[in-house]
């Protein structure tokens, strides 16, 4: 990968941030003949304030939650005019736009077989309006709109199964991938580019803004995640889980420690005991534990 | 008249990011490179660059010295040390 | 009526700067309008925040083109662009930075205080945050304001070690200037 | 050709003709039918188009805008809820100016859900950026699609327009109706070339930020277009007329009985129909009364509406839509419309009828004529049941 | 008690202090800050509240709705795309006459898209049913909120209200504000007596298919309890003063040196202060020019407007929305006003300010001033940046 | 159950509406202190045409889509109000307001953990509108706007899984249940009710006009649809299927030849194959085929 | 200008009839106006349609209240409502239905004919859907249409066998009026 | 003044759908009935009533005549009869 013109310097998201990293990545590993939509978000404030943009390949944003919608209306466009064979088409946003306000349209581009790769960038909360709670916010996380307080320790809900939700549509291949591990991010794009019909990734990636971590903190806090249980990267092919990235799970307090959305929970065994448990959970749903090599 | 606001990539030169730089920037010491390209791939801003052993370099212009090449390098080959007051960035 | 412009980058507490600065004139019974200018900033992108006061309520909505004072957080800052742009033929700045900082030429009558307030912030809060210090520095600059009643609005706003430390760190910024007008 | 026709289908068979490249749709009554008949075309082959099936407006109209973005000729169609559903997507069109075309099959609001005519929907959408253009009957309502994509897609324009046809009255009825050979359609309506669009062969970004620096020009831009294409629709409506031998004048209005007309309904849409009969019927009676039909509500024809009216003593504007607590949509810009003129109507008065599909007839127009009097009334619903008004709450 | 407190955050105090029972809102900025509060304050026990997070606007504004039909009082607050996302149901909770209150923190609408103030969002809902109220300040944003529920909830009412606050410039700006005590509220405020309300002790069924033989009715009873409205609000403001000695008057303009004015600004919400300082600026010069701010836009209270305005002979209306193809929102409704009158102004000009946060200064008011000459002007946009009008697409 | 006031006589549907006799039972089978939101469709037009009203429970209808966010509103209002361990809510709509437009509230509501009942009356397309498809339309149905014509043999895709994106939620209980199988019905809505928490529940609904098949033919048709194993009953719990009813498969062909909507496949082998692998399919996945028994 | 109200039952076909009405008048050179008067209504709830005819283009769009021609698809609906309501003094109404239909007392120019349209139609088409007998019925009791005009709008609305069926539908419910007029 | 259309079922008593009927209409023989509600389960109307055996019946009011309590009665103690012309139903 060379530092190519498909995602140019000059954007303005924070120093250190994950869905930077991500979305380049991601628009380099599917190359120049591709055609991206784009969710209202960071991402989207960052890279095309006008007149700036940041994008090497063409490029739109329209809403916040109709990304998919406008994905499919440009692959419509593409077999009308008889291109599509030659060129991919993305549609992305974070988490909020996907899972949340989103969803639907996303549901309804799964549905209707659009050849089209749906990529989440999934910072855990609506970070470009200042840190509020998104479906996908994990459990116990406070944010702006699920402050820890006198009656609450942070969120309340876990953070809902997108990438579940997606497979159970029997789509040909959806995939959680992380800031933390660039290649295997990489590999992941390129393999959902080979497929034809709808693909879904979805990309955990550090926020220092509002998981309250230094910008160098990017690479730990995203790879502690994954190696915590907290954030399995795994794939699964026409609904069928086929992959995953095995670890040896440390305990989720390593991961919690290095966030301030979790720091009020550092002293509540209790509230931690439940999110192991979340880790726990995943562990045996995906069969992440690496057995002992002989 | 003024249409739609739409931008052609090569129209856009971006913000120069540099500025925003006030404590660290990333010192590749050329020493141990084995040109993984794990700086390149992983700086948030794109501005690294290099093919060769020992021979990525940073686009000051744009790095906003976030630390993340420094932290990935498997060779340890980037420092990141104290940004001179007054010193470029907006080179 | 008097304006306050505050140059800073988006993280770096202008806004809590100017509601501080509110905060102080509303207790000297004032009427202060204190707002930000929101870009669609991420943190380091440069950004403003403003406080307008008079003794009247202040009806007046646009932004501040010709402050009375300006006060720049980052002295990173004066690299890219005129954080003196408006200021009034006498009005005064005060900047957070090092001795030894570079400056730009001014206007005859105008002042300017440079403060190492995050030297002081880092001394007195354990972290580079200069606000406080800046605050002092400011009503030791103007005149504007009180020291005892920075300290009150320090003390309802900063609780603890916090506390403490910005009170320290308001002192201190307030005598750098009174020593160096002395 | 001639057909005797229904309304819908008649509007399929132009859409048909102007050969979108992609269309999306969500089914809502009144406007299922014609979406029906383009779907029936694709899959028997007639049209080659790719036919999104979407989960919602809201989708509907992001689909033709991400469709129309590659350059590619869209088509959608809408009602009610369904356009109320997609008012975000709908403004958005306007702003990244895209030249989408939509036909709305006008309907009442909900609450309470009424499935019925009336023109609610569209007129509440009259601030996007939309050019609003209302048909007579089903000819105009066929016409105005070949009218709406060359306007649309004229370089001096690049604005979305919308063709509005009362529910059920038009897009249920049938009448003769002359479908517009595809010869002449190719000769009239060329193949849409962008000025912009996504293509990777040449790359923008579309739908950026604008800051309070850049934001204001574009509304500025976007409102000077519309001023300006009160010009352009009356120039592609000579165009048309020279293709196709129906002459629409200059699309803003119709003139109606005119001359010497002492009392003036102004109205919008297929109740013009009705109003002409009673013209006519009082005309042959020696009663001097007319009618000003407003073809293109947005832009609004200021100019046109002044002349039209200047020296009738007496006007009745007909809304069949209402902004709750002000004056009725198509009154308020005629009122303002004399604001300062010399000239112009001692009274204005302001009617609303056919709400939620309550039958306009002829007795409805003349209650109308008679309650135009020297006494300027507002805010008069007409066809009221007064036994319905007594209903209380709380006992 | 007096208090140096940011907009956003009064707002959440005074809501604590009218205690709904159900609140619920999707974050857009500038929106987001009064909602965290309130999201704060029931965490931490300080407001006995439903809180529901939801994953849109559309789905905030439903739930409010649900909890509204239950009897209890709600609250929402949104902006520009999340009131346009809301649409359907905004316009759905008022024919259900549902006494839900919200919050508009006004922005500039997409595309392209700008977080920053102007009016579009609220104007362009303003057929909905809604009462619409603009704030000049922080203190009148809090004051309306507690009206606002005393006016939607009273049982001639029974109508949903929406209090409009500039985006930023209120809501992000701090300054003194008097919070109202909570024992002074509950004087004012008392709780919400529903007049009808999903129970299973005595069902009922809301929200009926209602075809063309009673449609009608709804929108008549609507649109009569709107223009009643005008009546109940100064009724209220009344009240209001006896308890709080804050006293807005009739609650639908204000007069600001009207008297022997000949230039008078009509303008909305906080650019109003701006142009007071100007106006003073000006009668210190022995200009005689004044405001008239409308604080209800809806209903509009057109013959308060004439009482105002009719000695004035030259009028600026100085909108911050379009209505695009047509006169602005504010001015064709002050336009219309006159129609017909025996006294009016000469002039009745139109211009449009600081649309997408382009900040308004005391010299754009001046300029208006300016440009108010006995030539009437539509259309016309101040602010402007020439050289981004030139920009040409399609080389 | 009784002849009861809760669902009344003198509605307007059909003659012989699957969803009718569903209607009527999931309401009987939930009782009196239940409040109903209700999205836009035939269920909501021919209960509830002003002035009245076939519902004896307090009922609301707002619009077509939000009738889960609706229900969310009276949930948290019958909390605030101390009263909701004493009174169910159930959201209900078709499968077009379900599946579809409805999807995304569907989905905030289960993520949210609303103690909500959700039933879907599945007449597989847009009955009210004039027999549109929705996204829960089987692969090959004539319908308007999936007209079997040169080029098609009907709907495109194949009928998309809500039950499983519902279950993908992990909430406590999906199933689904058909109106030919009364009270296997009743059984799943009574269990529903007696769980705390959001539950779907999806019913095969017969439309004679729709289906293009006699009134008098519900009830046949809706066991065919089980019986060759095109509409599988089962049931999740926590996302883990728990239930399942088995049958003896007959051949798809038994179904479609029941219905004007499949009459263009008739004498096409080829396309009932692959409605015969979609049936395979389930049986294979939910595990119907009940074993020869001995 | 003439004016016809058909009563059916949803699914009845109301809107055909009233289409086929309509292809007729328009080969005769006529403009006619079709249109459903829908309710929100399930298949069999009464429902109307209308044909509105004239020489020249119609422009009247409000529904019929007072018919030249009535036609009741289904004979039951006599029971519920007044399916003659505003038949003009010299109106006539169609009715299908058996001979023994007992039948309103109707105004004395007023003419009624009862055609057995559903038996016809079994008898022809082998389903109950008596439309085109009542079409032809309708061209016989009021002279309006040809009938072999009506036999080409059969032609090109209906194809193979249902053609076959529905002409000798429509023929016979000519001859019936025929013959009972004669 | 007009409010919101709200309805108390008890005053809404429905429209007579048992005009709708137009061939056939239930008619229970009452002979071998078990009393398993089957066709009160099934009825969409639910127009039939009844607890013992032999003892349930139709309200014809409002019986459309979909005849799916016929269909589903175990002992088919139900039939599906012609309706008379001009016989009740509008009762
Ligand atoms: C309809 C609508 N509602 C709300 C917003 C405000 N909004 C813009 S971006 C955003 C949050 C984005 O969150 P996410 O999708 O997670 O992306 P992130 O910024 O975290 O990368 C919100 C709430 C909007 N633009 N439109
Ligand atoms: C936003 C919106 N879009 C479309 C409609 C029109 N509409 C009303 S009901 C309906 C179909 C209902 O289908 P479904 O939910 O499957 O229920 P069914 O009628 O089949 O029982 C449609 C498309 C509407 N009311 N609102
Ligand atoms: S707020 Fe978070 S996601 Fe947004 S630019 Fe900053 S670091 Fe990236
Ligand atoms: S990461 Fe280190 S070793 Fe790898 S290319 Fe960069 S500098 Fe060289
Ligand atoms: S410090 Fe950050 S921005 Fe600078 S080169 Fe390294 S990774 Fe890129
Ligand atoms: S159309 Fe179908 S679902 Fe609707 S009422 Fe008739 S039978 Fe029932
Ligand atoms: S025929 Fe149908 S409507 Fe009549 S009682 Fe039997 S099931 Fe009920
Ligand atoms: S279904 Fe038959 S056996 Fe059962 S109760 Fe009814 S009539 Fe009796
Ligand atoms: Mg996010
Ligand atoms: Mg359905």
């Amino acid at each position: 990968m060379e530092n190519s013109p498909l995602f140019k310097c000059g954007h303005t998201a924070c120093a250190g941030c994950g869905q930077a990293v991500a979305a380049r990545l991601v628009i380099e590993s599917a190359g120049a003949n591709t055609i991206i939509a784009n969710s209202t978000g960071c991402l989207e404030v960052f890279t095309t304030k006008y007149p700036e943009t940041a994008w090497g390949v063409p490029w739109i944003h329209s809403l916040f939650e109709n990304s998919a919608a406008v994905a499919s209306g440009i692959e419509a466009a593409l077999i009308y005019l008889g291109k599509k064979d030659t060129i991919n088409v993305i549609a992305q946003g974070g988490d909020g736009s996907t899972g949340d306000i989103g969803l639907q349209a996303i549901s309804g581009m799964l549905e209707r077989g659009h050849d089209i790769l749906y990529a989440c960038y999934d910072n855990e909360a609506y970070m470009n309006t200042g840190v509020q709670r998104s479906g996908l916010t994990p459990f116990d996380t406070n944010t702006t709109t699920s402050p820890a307080g006198a009656l609450s320790s942070g969120n309340l809900r876990p953070k809902k199964p997108v990438p579940e939700i997606c497979a159970a549509h029997g789509i040909p291949y959806v995939a959680t991938a992380s800031a933390g591990f660039p290649q295997d991010l990489i590999r992941k794009v390129k393999k959902a580019i080979s497929i034809k019909g709808p693909k879904y990734i979805q990309i955990h990636v550090p926020c220092p803004l509002g998981w309250r971590h230094e910008s160098n903190q990017m690479l730990p806090v995203a790879r502690m995640a994954v190696e915590t249980g907290l954030y399995p990267l795994f794939e699964y092919e026409f609904g069928v889980l086929s992959g995953r990235k095995q670890i040896v799970p440390k305990p989720v307090e390593e991961y919690l420690k290095l966030q301030g959305r979790f720091k009020h929970l550092l002293n509540n065994p209790g509230e931690i005991k439940k999110i192991q448990e979340i880790a726990d959970n995943n562990i045996k749903k995906y069969g992440l534990k690496l057995e002992a090599q002989g | 008249m003024f249409g739609p606001l739409t931008v052609k990539p090569k129209n856009s030169k971006g913000d120069k990011t540099g500025s925003w730089r006030t404590l660290l920037r990333p010192h590749y010491l050329h020493k141990n490179c084995i040109a993984c390209k794990m700086c390149l791939m992983i700086c948030p801003e794109g501005c690294v660059s290099g093919k060769e052993k020992n021979a990525f370099s940073v686009d000051y212009t744009f790095c906003k010295g976030c630390g993340l090449c420094a932290d990935i390098c498997p060779k340890k080959d980037i420092e990141m040390v104290s940004e001179e007051p007054n010193s470029e960035g907006v080179s | 009526m008097k304006e306050i412009r505050i140059h800073a980058r988006a993280g770096q507490g202008a806004i809590t700067t100017a509601s501080l600065l509110g905060f102080s004139y509303f207790n000297e019974g004032k009427y202060p309008y204190a707002f930000p200018n929101f870009g669609a900033a991420r943190m380091g992108a440069p950004m403003n925040a403003f406080v307008r006061v008079d003794k009247d309520p202040v009806r007046l909505r646009s932004q501040i083109y010709e402050p009375d004072y300006v006060i720049i957080v980052d002295p990173t800052l004066l690299r890219g662009y005129n954080c003196f742009s408006g200021l009034k033929e006498d009005g005064v700045a005060i900047i957070n930075g090092k001795e030894d900082l570079e400056l730009p030429k001014l206007k005859a009558k105008q002042s300017l205080f440079v403060v190492p307030a995050n030297e002081i912030a880092l001394r007195n809060i354990g972290r580079p945050l200069g606000n406080t210090a800046l605050i002092g520095a400011f009503a030791a600059a103007t005149g504007e304001l009180k020291l005892d009643n920075l300290i009150e609005v320090i003390k309802k706003r900063f609780s603890g070690k916090a506390q403490e430390g910005n009170i320290k760190a308001v002192k201190e910024g307030f005598e750098y200037v009174k020593k160096g007008i002395k | 050709m001639k057909e005797f026709i229904e309304g819908s289908h008649a509007i399929a068979e132009v859409v048909k003709s102007c050969k979108p490249g992609v269309i999306s749709a969500y089914p809502i009554t009144p406007q299922t039918h014609i979406v029906e008949d383009l779907a029936q075309m694709v899959s028997s082959g007639e049209l080659k188009s790719q036919f999104v099936n979407v989960e919602s407006e809201h989708s509907a109209a992001s689909v033709v805008l991400g469709g129309s973005a590659c350059g590619v000729r869209v088509y959608t169609a809408t009602s009610s809820q369904g356009l109320f559903l997609m008012q975000e997507v709908v403004f958005n069109i306007a702003g990244m100016r895209l030249p989408v075309v939509m036909t709305c099959a006008n309907r009442a609001i909900s609450s309470p859900i009424n499935i019925w005519n009336d023109q609610q929907d569209s007129i509440s959408l009259r601030d996007a950026g939309w050019i609003q253009i209302y048909a007579e009957d089903n000819q105009e309502a066929v016409d105005f699609h070949l009218i709406a994509y060359r306007l649309a897609e004229d370089k001096r324009v690049m604005l979305p327009v919308m063709v509005c046809m009362d529910g059920f009255i038009l897009t249920h009825g049938m009448e003769t109706v002359d479908i517009p050979e595809q010869e002449k359609v190719n000769k009239f309506l060329p193949a849409y070339k962008p000025l912009y669009k996504l293509d990777t062969a040449d790359p923008i970004s579309m739908g950026l930020l604008a800051d309070p620096d850049y934001y204001m020009e574009t509304r500025f831009a976007l409102q000077e277009t519309m001023r300006e294409s009160i010009v352009y629709l009356s120039e592609i409506s000579k165009e048309f007329n020279n293709v196709f031998g129906r002459d629409y004048k200059d699309l803003l209005v119709e003139e109606y009985q005119l001359k010497d007309a002492e009392k003036v309904i102004v109205a919008m849409g297929s109740v013009c129909g009705t109003i002409k009969e009673v013209v006519d019927e009082q005309r042959a009676k020696g009663k001097k009364v007319g009618l000003l039909r407003i073809i293109s509500y947005r832009p609004f024809p200021y100019a046109r509406v002044y002349e039209a009216l200047k020296d009738v003593p007496k006007v009745a504007v007909l809304d069949k839509s209402v902004s709750l607590g002000a004056y009725a949509p198509i009154a308020v810009e005629v009122k303002s419309t004399f604001f300062g003129k010399k000239k112009g109507p001692k009274v204005v008065s302001s009617f609303v009828a056919g709400l939620g599909g309550r039958d306009i007839t002829p007795e409805t127009i003349y209650e109308v004529f008679r309650r135009l009097s020297a006494k300027e009334v507002n805010f008069d619903f007409v066809d009221l049941k007064p036994e319905l008004l007594k209903e209380e709450y709380g006992e």
